[in-house]
């Protein structure tokens, strides 16, 4: 390795820079310029700034992807020693998760909830940024470092609602599983640091593939730092065994927060997770004797049983945070089959491609879900479902985007959460090889839980539509709520009627920027852009649902 | 090989010297280092304790205008004696419902910090009693337990005013170690090692006393204080504020348990002095010593003179074979990294003379030449320069240690809000501010090898900064002082050291 | 110096820490009682760590201490974790006037 | 002779970490945790980290057993007696979880031949003629890692200065005394038996 930086690298790493210093700065100006003015206040003015830090970062990221990295990076475009990707990968995420932060800021300006705002605006900017490293780094200590600065920037604003006690009581129970997670996680780290020496992503997976007898058949340890590393990400997703803390941590964190946690952090520990699970351990997936079932067959238990539970319990609630908290759990679970599908498949890039598109519309909706419970937690102080009768009476269009947002969580077409949910299921198909059967019952199980998930997004709708308040009128929400709904529910149908649009981006974003470690390592050309084929979906024999487990049998000649 | 090149002398001479010494340590060498251990730990440190508590006494009472403790000997130099027979025949308690095994260790950590620092500190050549590679962040990881000795001996006591100065010193001194090991920063930037051994070296073959500039000073003023704070003395002496909480920490400790945090207390102060000798006032090296020596000798190979010979400087504790000229090659590697192989013709003192044709300036590999060099054979050069050494060293650390009392008979104790938000709001961003003060007296002085003029200008430019710096923090503090809203002090320091102290104190 | 001890002793020693502190964060209801067992989970990886960098072999490429560095990294984590937990249990104690993790109630878990 | 210092050393660390688990006291837990930091700095040491075991020494028996003894006292009663046990089930939970967890990591330590075949741990002499960076990372630990952090751990660096500064940060709001709580007055102390 060469000794020294290249200067570039920081070139490509200022919308990291940018933040770091926009957090310091919203510390400072709060304790000086605008020291001892009204929270109220307080609040708006630093939303405005750190809004700004973050919309600046986001032009930056756009620039430097289109200028400064290239349209075709291919796979080589790392920075910092290979430690970070500064391709399309962490470009295009980059702009995903700072549009997620925009999204939030917004929420963040709805009502006063805390008084320390330089504070939450600071660590609102930093999570963000760790996130961005954490999805852009390809050594395992980048990973876990910008893993633990992510949750600890989480914990604390989590807490930081501290006139009511849920608030306190969610930030310590998110504490307590959470680091018990990492440390779970960082042993398996180490364990699988041994077997193979190295910290890299990449060169790990090399390892491990090329060893004599590649897979986990009699690498009792192999098997341990699996179980280990996948209880770490299972905490930090919210997969269900490891998933108390979801629903207490989205209930008694301020709803802002709470958008946070689930769309930030899951969209970042899930790319991380694809990265390490496919890339370094990608080798350890498939079954390869009885003996060996590989991780595929323990994280199809994990994502069966997170989406079943999650929409079960999800149909008894009656608080509308908690509820989404249990369709976010329920939503890992869908992710997860995607993972596999990225484990196992032959068309790796895709199956991450579809798990990316999935990631970006639920991100979406969510925060814009979490918006609606800001509003009545603003006016209403609670946030339970009923709080919302006759909503879509008094005003309609916040209806028919809570309508539009509903289904695409349920994924009905012509919502972009249809497509999501098409997407991936289809790539989960298209596996074959000893896992088929496996794929095919977690598809069906998946399909069977959208149907069992559609009783209680029902509800909100009804709850919206049909009843009639018996409290008086929500005041009208301030752009700063409207922003997040509107443009969760416009870009969800606009990616409904375009899905291709997001698509080719997360191919292209997937092709360029992660690499997997493969057996057989089918050729793959730098150049991203000549390997791009967009899969033609024939979108009509899938009109409803029921026949998408035959749609293999179309996809097939469309997919290769 | 790649990072050979990264590397100057400083990080590897001590290390490696370090290495062949143990290699080829032999019985009579470790007789004589156990001689070193049990004499300075057992007989000569407690008795400097003991005469320094008798110097600190007399002293006071001279500021006090009073005699002082004259009864016991001619002058009452027989008083230390005294005082141990009589704690020593003292019935030592343990409070009821005490956790008496806690109760005993807390002293002996205190103890055992205390020495463990001692244990790195160079008294004269060769007489550091180990040198360790990485010996500063030795010494600060060691004199961090303290926090912890202090902290059982207020928990072990079941006493509501023990503890009470236990919590209110376990925050004192964590506070203030951000501002010591902060004002060590700079010294480690010039000499470029953790070595206490090779600090003192740069101090006396090259640079001359770090405290020669205006970084210097500052650094070693915030290191002396902090270092005051550290052991808890006047003024910093709140956790036995005697006024407020009875005797802190061990007002429960009476015989000999109290006459070992005694011992510890003072064998700590004389640690901080020595510390700040070494790392400031250059050891036990005269004043002007390091500007004597030549000016490329931080090369370690002078530049050709007209008889086309260079000159290879050794350090003073490395010791040739008796004759070196019999085979003895030297690698060394020029400023463009090209590695050429010399002969050494012959040695004059401490100098050795390479055979060498062609003038080049040089940068000595430190491999091959302390690999070459160090053959500790403990020879006379290395005891004459001790005998002056030595006492200067001393001279030096008991100066400060009369500062200390001297601070101490005159100050006052300090308000105990007052005493966190001075290591917050004042010295630390001194601190920072003083590391980079120090890198451009670093790029200005050291790294080109800057003779009287450079010193100069590096004088003014960076006594200008430091002055400044010193100025505005003293000034944003007197307004934040001023700020007559105490929730929301303009800085984030005082909002944290005031929660700090906000939730030690109420906490209880 | 120790080259008499095999890999598999430090490995062992740092599996039975693990184990311990698994168990301490299972057993405990004292939230820092609980942060105490993690920090002991952590620094059994942390010797794993080590004892894996000083006994394997380095890859081309990834500096000469990829070992060391994440432990070193993984201590500072730990100091991180263990001051905002700190100050979350603070928090929560002005609370509730406990620090035992089951005697928080207010959300339905 | 070596082993022998090993498997004392290891049985002392187990055993302070035992009590760290066990100890009612919360203030004797965290002296047996005090007691299994310096064991483990002392493992640094036979791994030949001896930069390692000073910074271990130092973070985590000067600062984070401070913190954590601040943390008791400042939460228990002060002489931080731990009165709450568990029940018998989450114990017998607890030890049949650790248990299983330490039996299938052994088997893992066993089964893996390339860590049971380690044995003797490799040399990397460093003399005037032939070193190895791997040597001189060991014997002068200090100045490679400072090169490594300004190298290729640039970022971490970076990001670890961030994370202590947000955990600062933040540790201050949440515990910043601020009478803001919706019940107080019900927050009296339960009855401990």
């Amino acid at each position: 390795m060469g000794s020294g930086l290249i200067i570039k690298d920081f070139l490509i790493f200022s919308p990291v820079i940018i933040l770091t210093v926009w957090g310091l700065a919203s510390l400072l100006l709060d304790l000086t310029i605008l020291a001892g003015q009204e929270s109220s206040a307080r609040n708006r003015s630093l939303g405005l700034f750190t809004l700004l830090g973050l919309v600046g970062s986001l032009i930056l990221c756009q620039y430097l992807a289109f200028d400064v990295i290239g349209p075709a990076p291919g796979k080589d475009a790392r920075i910092f020693f290979g430690t970070l990707n500064g391709g399309l990968l962490y470009s295009q995420f980059a702009s995903l998760v700072l549009l997620f932060a925009i999204l939030v800021c917004c929420l963040s300006m709805v009502w006063s909830f805390t008084t320390h705002w330089g504070e939450y605006y600071a660590m609102l900017v930093w999570s963000a940024l760790s996130m961005i490293v954490l999805v852009a780094s390809e050594d395992l200590l980048t990973l876990f470092l910008s893993l633990e600065t992510m949750t600890i920037c989480l914990y604390l604003m989590t807490a930081m609602e501290k006139t009511k006690r849920r608030s306190a009581e969610a930030g310590l129970k998110y504490f307590v599983y959470g680091s018990v997670s990492s440390a779970l996680f960082l042993f398996g780290l180490s364990l699988v640091y041994g077997q193979t020496g190295s910290t890299s992503i990449e060169s790990i997976g090399r390892i491990l593939s090329t060893t004599e007898k590649p897979g986990l058949s009699g690498n009792v340890a192999g098997g341990v730092a699996v179980l280990l590393i996948m209880v770490g990400f299972g905490f930090k997703i919210s997969a269900v065994p490891f998933h108390q803390w979801a629903p207490d941590a989205y209930e008694g964190a301020p709803a802002p927060v709470a958008a946070w946690l689930a769309s930030g952090s899951k969209l970042a520990s899930l790319v991380a997770m694809v990265k390490v699970m496919g890339g370094a351990l990608g080798s350890w997936a498939v079954t390869t004797s009885p003996t060996s079932p590989g991780w595929v067959g323990l994280l199809a238990l994990i994502s069966a049983a997170t989406m079943t539970y999650g929409n079960f319990t999800a149909l008894s609630q009656t608080n509308l945070k908690r509820l989404l908290a249990y369709s976010s759990i329920s939503h890992a679970g869908y992710m997860l089959v995607g993972v596999i599908a990225v484990g196992i498949s032959e068309r790796r890039e895709e199956a991450a491609a579809a798990l990316f598109f999935y990631l970006v519309i639920y991100g979406l909706t969510t925060i814009s879900g979490f918006a609606l419970a800001a509003w009545i937690d603003r006016d209403r102080g609670s946030e339970n479902v009923d709080d919302l009768n006759g909503l879509g009476r008094r005003h309609p269009y916040i209806g028919v985007a809570v309508c539009v947002l509903m289904l695409s969580m349920i994924g009905i077409p012509p919502t972009a959460g249809f497509f999501g949910k098409l997407y991936m299921f289809m790539e989960a198909l298209n596996v074959g090889g000893a896992d088929r059967v496996t794929m095919i019952g977690l598809v069906a199980l998946g399909l069977f839980n959208s149907v069992v998930s559609a009783f209680y997004y029902i509800r909100i709708l009804k709850a919206i539509f049909l009843r009639d308040s018996d409290k008086g009128d929500l005041r009208s929400m301030g752009p700063e709520i409207a922003l997040p709904l509107f443009v969760g529910s416009v870009l969800t149908i606009f990616f409904g009627f375009r899905p291709a649009t997001l698509l080719e981006d997360m191919e292209h974003i997937s092709m360029s920027g992660l690499t997997f470690a493969q057996k057989a390592d089918p050729d793959k050309s730098p150049n991203a852009a000549a390997v791009i084929t967009p899969v033609i979906l024939p979108i009509k024999p899938i009109a409803n649902q029921q026949p998408a487990v035959s749609t293999p049998a179309q996809a097939k000649p469309a997919g290769n | 090989m790649a990072h050979f090149d990264l590397l100057t002398k400083n990080d590897f001479t001590p290390i490696l010297a370090q290495r062949m010494f143990y290699e080829q340590v032999d019985t009579v060498l470790w007789i004589r280092w156990g001689l070193y251990l049990f004499a300075g730990f057992f007989a000569v440190f407690p008795l400097i304790v003991a005469y320094i508590v008798l110097a600190e006494r007399k002293i006071a009472a001279r500021f006090q205008d009073r005699i002082g403790p004259n009864r016991v000997g001619p002058f009452g130099l027989l008083q230390p004696f005294a005082d141990f027979i009589k704690l020593i025949i003292k019935e030592s308690i343990v409070p009821k419902g005490a956790n008496s095994f806690v109760h005993i260790l807390a002293p002996i950590l205190t103890l055992i910090s205390a020495f463990l620092v001692l244990a790195v500190i160079p008294f004269g050549i060769g007489l550091a009693p180990v040198d360790l590679p990485s010996g500063l962040l030795y010494m600060v990881s060691v004199s961090s337990i303290a926090a912890l000795s202090i902290f059982l001996a207020g928990w072990s006591s079941r006493n509501k005013y023990s503890l009470l100065g236990a919590m209110r010193g376990v925050a004192q001194l964590v506070s203030y170690e951000i501002p010591q090991v902060m004002s060590i920063l700079p010294v480690i930037l010039w000499s470029g090692s953790l070595s206490l051994v090779s600090i003192v070296q740069t101090q006396q073959y090259d640079q001359g006393w770090f405290l020669f500039s205006p970084p210097g000073i500052l650094g070693f003023l915030l290191l002396l204080i902090s270092s005051i704070a550290e052991v808890n003395r006047a003024p910093f002496d709140l956790p036995e504020a005697e006024s407020e909480i009875i005797a802190g920490f061990h007002t429960e400790y009476s015989g000999m348990r109290f006459g070992l945090f005694f011992l510890g207390e003072y064998l700590n102060v004389f640690a901080i002095c020595c510390l700040s000798t070494t790392l400031f006032l250059g050891g036990g090296s005269l004043p002007l010593q390091g500007y004597f020596a030549d000016e490329a000798d931080h090369m370690l190979v002078a530049p050709f003179d007209a008889s086309k010979q260079s000159v290879l400087k050794l350090n003073a504790h490395h010791e040739f074979p008796e004759n070196p000229s019999t085979g003895f090659r030297i690698n060394i590697t020029n400023i463009v990294g090209e590695t050429q192989a010399f002969q050494v013709s012959h040695r004059v003192g401490n100098d050795l003379v390479l055979m060498a044709n062609r003038p080049v300036e040089f940068k000595a590999d430190a491999y091959s030449r302390v690999s070459a060099a160090a053959r500790p054979s403990y020879a006379a050069p290395w005891h004459l320069s001790n005998l002056i050494m030595i006492p200067v060293f001393l001279g030096k650390v008991f100066f400060l240690v009369f500062v200390i009392f001297w601070i101490r008979a005159t100050l006052p104790r300090v308000r105990v809000d007052r005493l966190m938000s001075f290591a917050w709001k004042t010295m630390v961003p001194l601190a920072i501010a003083n590391i980079f003060v120090a890198t451009i007296w670093f790029e200005m002085v050291i790294r080109p090898v800057g003779g009287f003029s450079a010193r100069l200008l590096a004088w003014l430019v960076t006594g200008l900064l430091t002055a400044g710096a010193v100025a505005l923090v003293f000034r944003i503090n007197r307004n934040s002082y001023q700020a007559n809203d105490p929730e929301r002090r303009p800085t984030l320091i005082s909002r944290s050291g005031d929660s700090l102290l906000a939730a030690t104190t109420r906490g209880l | 110096m120790s080259q008499q001890i095999p890999l598999t002793w430090f490995l062992y020693f740092a599996a039975a820490s693990f184990a311990i502190g698994l168990m301490g964060v299972l057993m405990r209801r004292n939230a820092i009682g609980v942060l105490m067992a993690i920090e002991i989970m952590l620094n059994a990886a942390n010797i794993n760590f080590i004892a894996f960098w000083r006994y394997g072999d380095v890859p081309q490429g990834e500096g000469p201490l990829t070992g060391v560095m994440m432990a070193l990294f993984v201590i500072t984590i730990a100091a991180a974790e263990v001051a905002v937990g700190v100050g979350l249990i603070l928090l929560c104690y002005r609370r509730w006037r406990v620090a035992d993790v089951d005697e928080f109630d207010t959300l339905s878990g | 002779m070596i082993q022998a210092l090993f498997i004392a050393l290891s049985a002392f660390g187990l055993l302070m970490a035992l009590g760290t688990v066990f100890a009612r006291n919360l203030v004797n837990a965290a002296l047996f945790l005090v007691a299994f930091f310096f064991v483990v700095a002392c493992q640094f040491v036979l791994l030949e980290a001896e930069f390692m075991a000073a910074i271990q020494v130092l973070i985590y028996i000067g600062a984070v057993a401070v913190l954590l003894m601040f943390g008791i006292m400042l939460t228990r009663n002060i002489q931080g007696d731990e009165t709450t046990i568990v029940s018998r089930q989450w114990r017998l939970l607890g030890v049949g979880v650790a248990g299983s967890v330490l039996i299938v990591l052994f088997l893992g330590i066993n089964g893996f031949k390339p860590w049971t075949d380690l044995g003797v741990r490799p040399e990397f002499p460093v003399t005037a003629e032939t070193t190895t960076e791997r040597g001189q990372a060991i014997i002068a630990m200090t100045p490679t890692v400072g090169r490594e952090m300004m190298t290729r751990y640039v970022v971490p660096f970076e990001l670890a200065g961030l994370l202590l500064t947000a955990a600062l940060v933040g540790a201050v709001v949440l515990a910043q005394y601020d009478n803001t709580d919706e019940k107080t007055a019900s927050a009296e102390p339960p009855q401990v038996s």
